[in-house]
């Protein structure tokens, strides 16, 4: 590894760099913080590489736009945060829907509504999963710190296109806009997915909505020899309109059982101690690095405090959170929102009563005071 | 190494955040440290003070935000009295000796340096005023070798600036060592 | 507002307002204002004020304000 | 090739109701395409939801039917990652700009190359008839009971005020225009708006008590007259056709090439 | 009663009624399947009373200029669908923030994305809850009759005026398209709750964000004698931006707990043969008339078959779900998604592995027979 | 009243950067508002989001700052539901016509009376400086470090084109013209547009290289002509300030109230 | 009274939605009875086959669709085709002679009755063909009165067209009585 | 497209395709066409017809398509 691929970043940057190292060549995007140095970095570095940058006229195009381009087959993402995210559920649910393999980063700041613009919150967590209409699965990832940054924006390309669908990256304020050192794996170091093309040969019927064997659906470029159709309405398996009640079945639970069904291979996660923990905190994103603050300080002092940090948060690994808390006393779910992760932890765990939450929610970056304190109270030490 | 946390404070137009990136960088690039650097944004930070974090370390940093600093410098009367309660006792508090009048006891170095009249004087641009800061931080604190703080400035500056801030840096190193004495 | 001259009583500044932009300095058409060194604004020559009111209207802060004998800046 | 080759047959006969002329510009587009010689996998067509957005699912090109009023920020994507394509984008009037009216200004300022088809017949058809942005004054809707109050846009002065390079109007009783129309629009290099005035018997004719199929593309040819014609310097209350503006501007997929030039310069 | 109260209409139109009955008058919409209709009806019925609608430019706008108006001392309401309703949730999120009352009525129809336009679905129950951006809660109701879309509708607008906040009508649309007898109910027949508007005489400082002793929040028209502010920034009790921690966590526990500590208050639900129930079926909507049918059915052959029906659906009801599905041996959520419902039914009672799902998601209205089927299997009868 | 008693001064200074020309226009429109006598309750400023919108929470009118670009939507309401208030929309140039694009078409075709008063920095400030539709061609940019490829929009051309029924364009440095236009558009029955081009130094200035507020200022001295002047004859490079259109048009809502009394009759 | 379920099909123009709704109205609002009635939306609708369910009963209905009609009436081909075999073992199945023939045997009886002919020599305005049907209809099954058909018909009709629809109703159940004997 | 007159061979309708809108009926300049009971399009006097196109190139069903001894409408 040469010392150029040394970085000493923000965050918002690693996903850059990630998201170009994944092959990304398109991007639309539209400004707000605190995701905008996204597009800024895209802005400058797409071209080099002879991509392209455009910024639309809102965050509702920028969805739209990489669609298209997506369809064309490049390898495409937007960023945006809280207003912009609620603004592309619409084109959101139409990728879920058309199969679009695309990436949409959600740096999360304070909500609801404008909130707190430039404070850290992890309050879209909730919407991520069901902001859009219908029923639908989708997955979410996020990360901690900028070499995980940079691991889980391949990831969740990779996602895009192993299962053709929308991935959201859920970042936010603290890991977008700190820096620290990133370093840029070897070409192959992280393995990349390409576009998985059809290989029909032209004047074949090509079935762009017809799953193989093993689930994924060959595309073929627009602009290519197969032309098909593609909508947001209920399809067949040629992406013309239907309403023939066992193809809307087929149609949307193969949407959903495509995501469900592979939650362990799209699981990410970290642990640190958990082992022989009795106390367990679950926590993601900035967060985690308080929590991790917090575990490595008690170990030290030879407490039996663990640490499982989720990267995947949609499908939400639930066999895995209840695996490992099998045997704690203790879980504490470290969140900057009204306890979101809570509440699937809750559902996952054998014992939700052992579940609690250490949270923050008032645009100020949770600290490993505020868990220490939590830890105080359940171990029956007041504050 | 003992893990080294530093807060920069001032008003938006003194570079405070740029000096704070570069000393970070060179730590990283350059030291083979490890660091982070963050700072507050939003619409208060164009008027009022900023501010912006740094930890240098060797080992891994994950609470990124600086509670306690070691070292704060305040380029602004605002920003000391919104940020001198915080050093850490037995700290570093560096202040310009034209912006900041000191009116308090604090339970650390006070360091008060001329350093906008000294750049003034001396180079003429105010412009590198917040390279002489770092020059007086990294003379006081060693937390990174002034070289690696040149190369970062190599990086990022145009050839034709890079001798008004390495002059910039020596002369914070010089005021560092002054007051040292 | 004022349509004839008037005979200038005093600058109000605003000094916790003014944000030393120097705006009302650079079209003052008799260079009456100066920045001070806080860079705040204040009258270096208010003899030469003709009371044009062009700081007043053109200042960002609205930290100038000109205020005349018949006192009709109200 | 014959027109019908450039169609998706089994989807015929189409959805449209009798008379609707969304089936008229249909083929007007069709006879545009096959005559410019173009080979369908050259052409994508966008569009977005409505009676009108159905056109992309009938003809044998790329179609990508989308959202409501988004037609051409999708197509901006398809275009701006694949500039080779010839994009076409059929729009109902509510679609273009009612929902989808800031992409449009926006995909006209940028001077894109696409052509957006304006398919205006002043009114929702899909929805059952509720007034849209090109209804007019005076007309009848479904939510204008008492008669409408909103003022239409003219779609050829917007399209021009935003930056459109090529604008055009023309009716469906005006095939043959329309067809040599599209054919300017579609080798346009640059952002193209055509409009078309076309009926809606069902719910815009029938409302507004304007007869059959055939009445209403009667009313196109009385109160259309070509540009700068005597007969509109005689009425001015006639509807000018014809090509308002063809100017030559740098298209946007190329002047981001220059970015591109400029930025691997930099790097290398 | 005279007759003339009694029509014949479609819910959609019984819903334009209602909220005439609760003092609406200004409408702001834009025409979409199946909800269509509501702003048919408002455009001829408004100007009759001299109140307004304006058909907007989309939907964004159309809750944005709700807002507006109700600003103004006026009642008011949008109706939209699935793509719309996905448009709205940036407007909904800033309502939620800036405490303003109004009544937002999706007519659902299947998802995802433009789905399928026409046909019944009840996929946007978790949009409701958590579709816009940040943690927040929401009242979302619902009915299954004409009779009782009349109700839950002025019911709508008291709780958008008690609790100062969007109330969310989640219809269908079987019901939103269905005619059946309505009778208009006489002035004063159902209790309309009208704006509340501060006691504070001009001059003296009013805080448009200070809530009573009682919780609620006295407003003051604008154009009135109070000038404050309105923001979706966090904000304090005179509606100025602030960041301060402890102003943003009063104002956001203050938006979450004014609903979930009134879900009592909240809940509208109704019961068919509970008390000696060993199955019950849980449902609401359309489907509950499904429901109610089979139960009818059942009843008269003497199975112990009850039906709880939702018309409260978020707050989620926990509680009066738990307590009357104690004793049940089999509870049935009916629902025409993927288990939406199901889900918060699960984590309400005792035995989740109890609660099982009769859904419908290809398009198709659910029928008794299916949920006999459901009720065949679980008894153990095999299909 | 004194200027300043129109203010909310707990909150000065205010959070523009020094030279902002946002206060510019406030101490502008301040003086408008003032000079027209106006007393302060009957006045609505509606904003949007951006440095510019900021100027609601400043004034002691009843203030609604809104979402970035939907500042006109939410005023359509307040001003429909009660037409007798006086409604003013200062805006952001990204906020009115980058995302509000469609709701600035859309209110000027409509012909509701309000005044949108476009604070024309070309570029959005408040996210830190990325490109505007008003940066216009060949200008730097954060998203446009090679330079600017998009074409700017012409807002008095767009507005008159959708309609918009008062026109108008002054500058920053045009205080007194801006204070004057002000008070017209403010007392104009329909929907009326107020152009101010307007300095940010801190990002378009300074990517831009144009020095300092005053700089800036005076490049909007020279660089603009009054509209038709002969200095414009003489050099088409100049910029038109001034009054590009005024005119008669019944308003949306007297216009509503008719259909009111339409339906009221129906009723009776 | 026995539940009355019906479907009602036929092509866009027919007024077969129409004619849906003025029996189930006229049932609830001067029969004093229940009634439900739905109808399939959708583009598809445009084109091809309308249906239109109603209910009447005196009891409440809860399921408002009809899964087998004990009145069809078909007026085109088509629907004919589409939906003769939901007609529930002994009802009505209604068609008219012009537009529809019968290919099958159903158990069922298949009144064909020459609305459209009859109207048309008679009136000569194809528009009160639903009318005319909806008059076999109620002269076959008694579901409702015909003066509630005609109250229903006042509200809805312009003055100057009500003779006309008054004609169709009556037309329609002298078919009826024809088809009875 | 045929530009000079032709001489007809064929009026091919798709009569599943045709919705009897009448449209080619009404701007046919001969009268050459009508629509029969079924309310689909035929060529009632296909020795009127001059090969014109107007009926194709206007019937929004593509359903009628004029063929003539060249051939040329391919
Ligand atoms: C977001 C969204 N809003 C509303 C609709 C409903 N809708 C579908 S098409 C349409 C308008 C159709 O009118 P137009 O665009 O003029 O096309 P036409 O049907 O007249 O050809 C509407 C409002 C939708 N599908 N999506
Ligand atoms: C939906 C949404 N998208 C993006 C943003 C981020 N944002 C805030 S202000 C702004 C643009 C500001 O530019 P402009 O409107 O020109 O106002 P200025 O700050 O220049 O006065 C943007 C993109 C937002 N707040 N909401
Ligand atoms: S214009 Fe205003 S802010 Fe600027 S220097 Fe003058 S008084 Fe100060
Ligand atoms: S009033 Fe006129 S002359 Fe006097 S200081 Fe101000 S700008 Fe200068
Ligand atoms: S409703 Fe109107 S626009 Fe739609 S298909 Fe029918 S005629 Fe055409
Ligand atoms: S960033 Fe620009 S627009 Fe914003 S306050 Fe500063 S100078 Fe004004
Ligand atoms: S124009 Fe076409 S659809 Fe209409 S009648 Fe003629 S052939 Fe038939
Ligand atoms: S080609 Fe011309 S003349 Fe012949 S049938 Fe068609 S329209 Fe009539
Ligand atoms: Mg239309
Ligand atoms: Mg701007």
């Amino acid at each position: 590894m040469t010392d150029g691929n040394i970085k000493f970043v923000q965050g918002n940057e690693a996903c850059v760099e990630a998201a170009l190292y994944a092959g990304l060549d398109f991007f639309a995007g539209y400004p707000i913080t605190p995701s905008t140095e996204v597009a800024e970095h895209m802005s400058y570095r797409l071209p080099q590489i002879g991509g392209k940058f455009i910024q639309m006229e809102d965050e509702i195009s920028s969805i739209c736009a990489i669609i298209g381009a997506s369809l064309t087959g490049h390898k495409v993402m937007t960023a945006t945060s809280g207003p912009g995210f609620s603004l592309m559920q619409e084109g959101l649910g139409y990728a879920i829907m058309a199969e679009i393999p695309c990436v949409i980063v959600n740096v999360m700041r304070g909500g609801p509504s404008t909130g707190l613009p430039t404070a850290p919150s992890q309050g879209d967590v909730y919407q991520a999963r069901w902001g859009a209409h219908g029923d639908h699965a989708i997955i979410a990832l996020t990360a901690s710190n900028h070499q995980d940054v940079f691991s889980i924006t391949v990831d969740a390309f990779n996602m895009a296109e192993t299962y053709r669908t929308p991935v959201i990256l859920l970042f936010d304020e603290v890991i977008g806009h700190m820096r620290e050192r990133l370093t840029i794996p070897e070409p192959g170091e992280i393995p990349v997915v390409g576009r998985l093309r059809t290989s029909v040969k032209a004047g074949i019927d090509y079935h762009p909505y017809l799953p193989r064997e093993d689930g994924r659906l060959p595309m073929s470029d627009f602009g290519g020899q197969h032309r098909y159709n593609v909508t947001g309405l209920v399809h067949d398996m040629w992406g013309f309109p239907s309403n023939n009640p066992s193809v809307v079945h087929g149609l949307l639970r193969h949407l959903v059982d495509k995501i469900k069904n592979n939650v362990d291979t799209i699981t990410r996660y970290k642990e640190y101690y958990l082992e022989d923990a009795r106390t367990i905190l679950i926590s993601y994103g900035s967060s985690a690095r308080s929590a991790l603050h917090i575990v490595e300080n008690r170990r030290a002092r030879g407490e039996r405090l663990g640490l499982l940090e989720l990267q995947t948060i949609w499908p939400f690994p639930y066999g895995l959170v209840e695996e490992k808390c099998e045997k704690a006393r203790h879980i504490v779910v470290v969140e900057m929102n009204m306890g979101q992760v809570l509440r699937a932890v809750k559902r996952a765990v054998h014992h939700p009563e052992r579940v609690v939450l250490a949270n923050r929610i008032d645009g100020v970056f949770i600290t490993p005071t505020d868990i220490k304190n939590i830890l105080r109270l359940i171990q029956g030490k007041g504050v | 190494m003992e893990r080294c946390r530093l807060v920069f404070s001032g008003s938006g137009g003194q570079g405070v955040i740029t000096a704070a990136i570069i000393l970070a960088e060179a730590a990283v690039l350059y030291d083979n440290l490890i660091a982070t650097q963050s700072q507050v944004y939003g619409p208060e930070a164009r008027g009022g003070a900023t501010r912006s974090d740094v930890i240098i370390a060797d080992t891994e940093i994950h609470y990124p935000k600086v509670t306690q600093p070691n070292v704060l410098v305040c380029l602004t009367q605002e920003a000391y009295t919104k940020f001198y309660p915080i050093i850490r006792p037995g700290g570093t508090l560096i202040i310009d000796s034209r912006f900041v009048k000191t009116y308090t006891k604090v339970d650390a170095q006070q360091v008060q340096a001329p350093m906008y009249q000294t750049v003034m004087e001396r180079i003429g641009k105010p412009i590198v005023f917040n390279i002489c800061m770092l020059g007086v931080v990294i003379g006081l604190t060693q937390v990174v070798a002034s070289d690696s703080i040149l190369k970062v400035l190599e990086k990022r500056i145009p050839a034709g600036f890079l001798d008004m801030n390495r002059q910039a840096l020596e002369l914070g190193m010089e005021l560092a060592a002054q007051v040292k004495v | 507002m004022a349509k004839k001259k008037h005979q200038l009583k005093e600058h109000r500044i605003e000094r916790t307002w003014c944000k030393g932009c120097g705006i009302c300095v650079h079209f003052c058409p008799t260079k009456a204002l100066e920045l001070d060194e806080e860079e705040k604004v204040y009258a270096a020559r208010p003899q030469d004020c003709i009371c044009c009111r062009q700081c007043e209207i053109r200042c960002p802060d609205l930290a100038v304000e000109v205020l005349t004998e018949e006192g009709d800046s109200e | 090739m014959a027109i019908k080759d450039y169609l998706r047959q089994k989807f015929f006969p189409h959805m449209w109701c009798p008379g609707c002329g969304h089936g008229i510009v249909l083929n007007s587009m069709l006879r545009a395409v096959e005559e410019l010689g173009f080979s369908k996998n050259e052409i994508v067509m966008v569009s977005g939801i409505g009676c009108s957005s159905r056109i992309s699912g009938y003809v044998d090109f790329h179609s990508l039917h989308t959202l409501h009023g988004r037609a051409l920020a999708f197509a901006t994507g398809v275009k701006m990652s694949q500039p080779e394509l010839n994009v076409i984008v059929p729009m109902g009037d509510g679609d273009a700009l009612a929902i989808g009216g800031n992409h449009f200004i926006h995909a006209a300022r940028r001077n894109i190359a696409m052509t957006a088809v304006v398919m205006n017949n002043r009114i929702y058809g899909m929805t059952g008839g509720q007034y849209s942005p090109l209804s007019g004054y005076g007309a009848i809707a479904t939510t204008a009971p008492y008669t409408n109050i909103d003022h239409d846009f003219d779609i050829v002065e917007l399209s021009k005020a935003a930056g459109a390079t090529y604008v055009a109007r023309t009716t469906t009783y005006h095939a043959q225009q329309m067809t040599k129309i599209l054919k300017e629009a579609i080798l346009h290099d640059g952002f193209s708006v055509v409009e078309v005035l076309t009926q809606c018997p069902t719910y815009f004719g029938r409302k507004n008590k304007l007869g059959s199929a055939a009445d209403m593309m009667e009313y196109y040819k009385k109160n259309t007259t070509p540009i700068g014609s005597k007969a509109k310097a005689e009425n001015p209350d006639l509807l000018e056709r014809g090509v308002f503006v063809r100017k030559d501007l740098p298209e946007y997929c190329s002047e981001y090439d220059k970015v591109i030039e400029t930025a691997m310069k930099g790097r290398s």
